[in-house]
């Protein structure tokens, strides 16, 4: 009998303490988090559709065609008054967890630029999808990512070994980002040709 | 003070945690296809370890035996969320380099091994110096490997092209399985090594 | 969507998680007991089985805390590392206290592999994959019984190899773990085979 | 002010509901130790590293304690190991001397 009550107090305890101690360093440490995101969010943007416009977050929430493809938030991209693209938010499934990435779509469908928000691929094969000193196209210096600035969503595959080159040694990586611009750039497209003909 | 060097000597290489006591060979494997990856992997493991090691010794008294394996781990957890919390708001530079590696310690054997076996019943220093010890005995371990596998892999150390042009880099080398094949390797050197070494004593 | 098509859905989990990403020889998590007890096999059962147990039983405890508390009060950055790791903690305890007891040789076979469980790859990184990938609640038990499956598929392939090996004649420099090593990398090379099965 | 209530609520409340489950298991399943593998297990390093054959320095106390492994069974502890268990294993024969002789 003695030993559960001292059981019981002890992790008890250990857990009142730790939950105090959470909350508290999390309740310091969340406006400065916030203010980050916010401001990695804005780079993101202007990053994935360059030129000088403004955001505006959509409230609708819009489908993707495919199931395995989720669309988050996405952006109005308005220049002067008048819309000129769209960003999506795209998530598709990696090697372990979704990969989040921004997507650029101007009104033709065509990539304006791709930018990884989040994902959790091996460092070294996967995770070389957002690194900056990884070149698929050594002379020309393009990285992974570049290969898609460009391309339209509508007209070309978007298929690694296709018109894409893959990471090495990372199949599923390459094959779930190019997946998820492409469904990203058919969903932008659609959204434009209602909105902005 | 030449207790202390013997503990970090035994992390280094008698009971290596990596080769001999085999704990913590999943971010071995997974991290060790590149040298820069495995500096940072041995930067934020020692990050997490050292401080585990000592908190864990500061409060080995209040853990009754039976339940001491949840305790470790609530107590570990906790400490690398708040770690996690603290410098993704301040360190934003350092946090965004090492954040895939975080979650691969938080699951990492060696903290917990290491909390059961060495800082649950040493005092705080000697802890403090096995953490140490054993940073650093992981970290030769995986920069050992990792130099090997990026060189034969990619030709290239820490991102600098090293071989030229025309070597053709076996890519199964930055594949996981080669982490496999190559800590084989390094288990059997050592191994051999100390047998001889203790035939001799 | 269809009934039809959340089966097949299932069987895609539990395929692709027990053999494609096999945790231990394509995901490499879980390893320290994997190269540790498979030096004998009934060590090995009994691991495969207390990591069964506590695998299952946590994915149920941890789903219920993530979609119940975690999530409707976004409280999960924080707490979620903590609690996952109490309730995997708090299992391997009960399993412990009850393995002494129950069998007591097995007990001591596993040694310190078992309150390694505790912080072991393999658990911690189902609950994260569940959590991560956001199945429901069937979805996670699927994936939690798959991956301990693959976990013993590959702890009673090597043990069984690692049984042979001891009446061969391996090399005097891969005696012992190093040549477990060996044999386990080239065990991960065949399951590559499996990479993309299901498109 | 709810998220402190929250977090300290679930992990504490988590805490207590495994601290009782604990109990009630450690109870029901009550094992006699052997104190000679105990006292033995304390001489040992704890390097936990599996050198010696067994997994952990339980197993290898409990080992020596049932004189299935010999005294200086732990590789890495060395000489000043072996001396520790020796003197370990000698004050607990001459303590009781009847106990020992049934292990």
């Amino acid at each position: 009998m003695k030993s559960l009550v001292k059981f019981t107090i002890t992790l008890g305890a250990l857990g009142v303490i730790v939950g105090l101690l959470l909350v508290m360093v999390y309740r310091i440490t969340l406006p400065v988090i916030n203010s980050q995101d916010l401001k990695a969010l804005n780079e993101g943007l202007a990053g994935v559709f360059p030129g000088d416009n403004t955001f505006e977050k959509l409230n609708e929430t819009l489908k993707s065609s495919d199931q395995t493809i989720t669309i988050g938030d996405c952006y109005e991209v308005k220049n002067g008054g008048n819309i000129v693209g769209l960003v999506v938010t795209v998530s598709s499934p990696g090697s372990q967890a979704p990969i989040k990435m921004l997507v650029g779509v101007k009104k033709d469908g065509t990539i304006s630029g791709v930018k990884i928000l989040s994902m959790s691929e091996t460092p070294g094969l996967g995770a070389n999808a957002d690194n900056p000193t990884y070149f698929v196209n050594r002379d020309k210096k393009i990285t992974f990512l570049d290969q898609f600035t460009g391309k339209n969503a509508l007209k070309d595959p978007l298929v690694p070994k296709q018109d894409i080159i893959a990471l090495t040694g990372a199949t599923i990586t390459s094959n779930a980002v190019s997946k998820g611009v492409k469904i990203a750039g058919e969903v932008g497209y659609n959204y434009l040709k209602g909105v902005a003909p | 003070m030449k207790k202390y060097l013997k503990i970090i000597w035994d992390g280094i290489s008698p009971a290596n945690p990596v080769l001999i006591i085999a704990i913590g060979l999943c971010s071995v494997i997974a991290v060790s296809n590149s040298v820069k990856s495995a500096l940072l992997m041995t930067f934020s493991f020692g990050l997490v370890l050292i401080p585990s090691e000592i908190i864990i010794s500061t409060i080995r008294k209040l853990i009754p035996d039976e339940i001491r394996v949840p305790m470790f781990v609530v107590v570990i957890a906790a400490f690398t969320t708040m770690s996690v919390l603290l410098s993704r708001a301040y360190f934003t530079t350092i946090y965004d380099v090492i954040k895939l590696y975080i979650l691969l310690i938080v699951v990492n054997c060696i903290i917990i091994g290491r909390a059961e076996a060495f800082a649950y019943v040493h005092p705080v220093v000697e802890s403090l110096f096995d953490g140490i010890g054993m940073t650093i005995g992981y970290g030769w371990v995986l920069t050992a490997i990792a130099v090997v596998r990026e060189l034969l892999g990619k030709g290239t150390l820490a991102g600098i092209q090293v071989l030229p042009q025309s070597f053709q880099p076996a890519l199964i080398m930055i594949l996981p399985p080669a982490g496999f094949l190559m800590i084989g390797i390094l288990v059997g050197a050592l191994e051999t090594y100390l047998r001889k070494k203790g035939d001799k004593k | 969507m269809s009934f039809s098509h959340y089966l097949v859905d299932l069987a895609k989990i539990f395929v692709s998680s027990s053999i494609i990403n096999n945790i231990i020889l394509i995901q490499f998590l879980g390893l320290c007991s994997y190269i540790g007890l498979t030096d004998n096999m009934s060590s090995s059962i009994g691991m495969s089985f207390a990591v069964i147990f506590v695998t299952v039983s946590s994915s149920i405890l941890t789903w219920v805390i993530d979609h119940w508390i975690l999530i409707p009060s976004h409280l999960q950055p924080v707490l979620q590392i903590t609690s996952f790791i109490l309730v995997i903690g708090s299992f391997v305890g009960l399993v412990q206290i009850y393995l002494k007891k129950a069998s007591p040789n097995l007990y001591k076979a596993m040694g310190i592999y078992l309150p390694l469980i505790a912080t072991n790859c393999i658990i911690l990184g189902v609950t994260f994959i569940n959590s991560m990938n956001n199945y429901d609640f069937i979805q996670s038990i699927v994936e939690a019984i798959g991956i301990s499956l693959g976990y013993t598929l590959a702890m009673i392939m090597l043990a069984g190899i690692r049984e042979r090996l001891r009446n061969s004649d391996v090399p005097q420099f891969f005696k012992g773990k190093a040549i477990a090593f060996m044999v386990s990398g080239i065990l991960a090379l065949a399951f590559l085979g499996f990479q993309g099965m299901i498109k | 002010m709810k998220d402190i209530i929250i977090s300290v609520a679930t992990l504490g409340g988590f805490g207590a509901l495994f601290g009782v489950l604990l109990g009630v298991f450690n109870e029901r399943f009550k094992v006699e130790e052997n104190p000679l593998s105990k006292a033995i297990y304390d001489a040992l390093p704890h390097g936990e590293c599996g050198a010696c054959g067994f997994p952990g320095c339980f197993p290898c106390a409990e080992a020596i304690a049932e004189n299935r492994a010999v005294l200086d069974a732990c590789t890495v502890g060395g000489q000043e190991t072996a001396k520790k268990v020796k003197e370990v294993l000698e004050n607990f024969k001459k303590e009781n001397n009847k106990q020992f002789s049934n292990f």
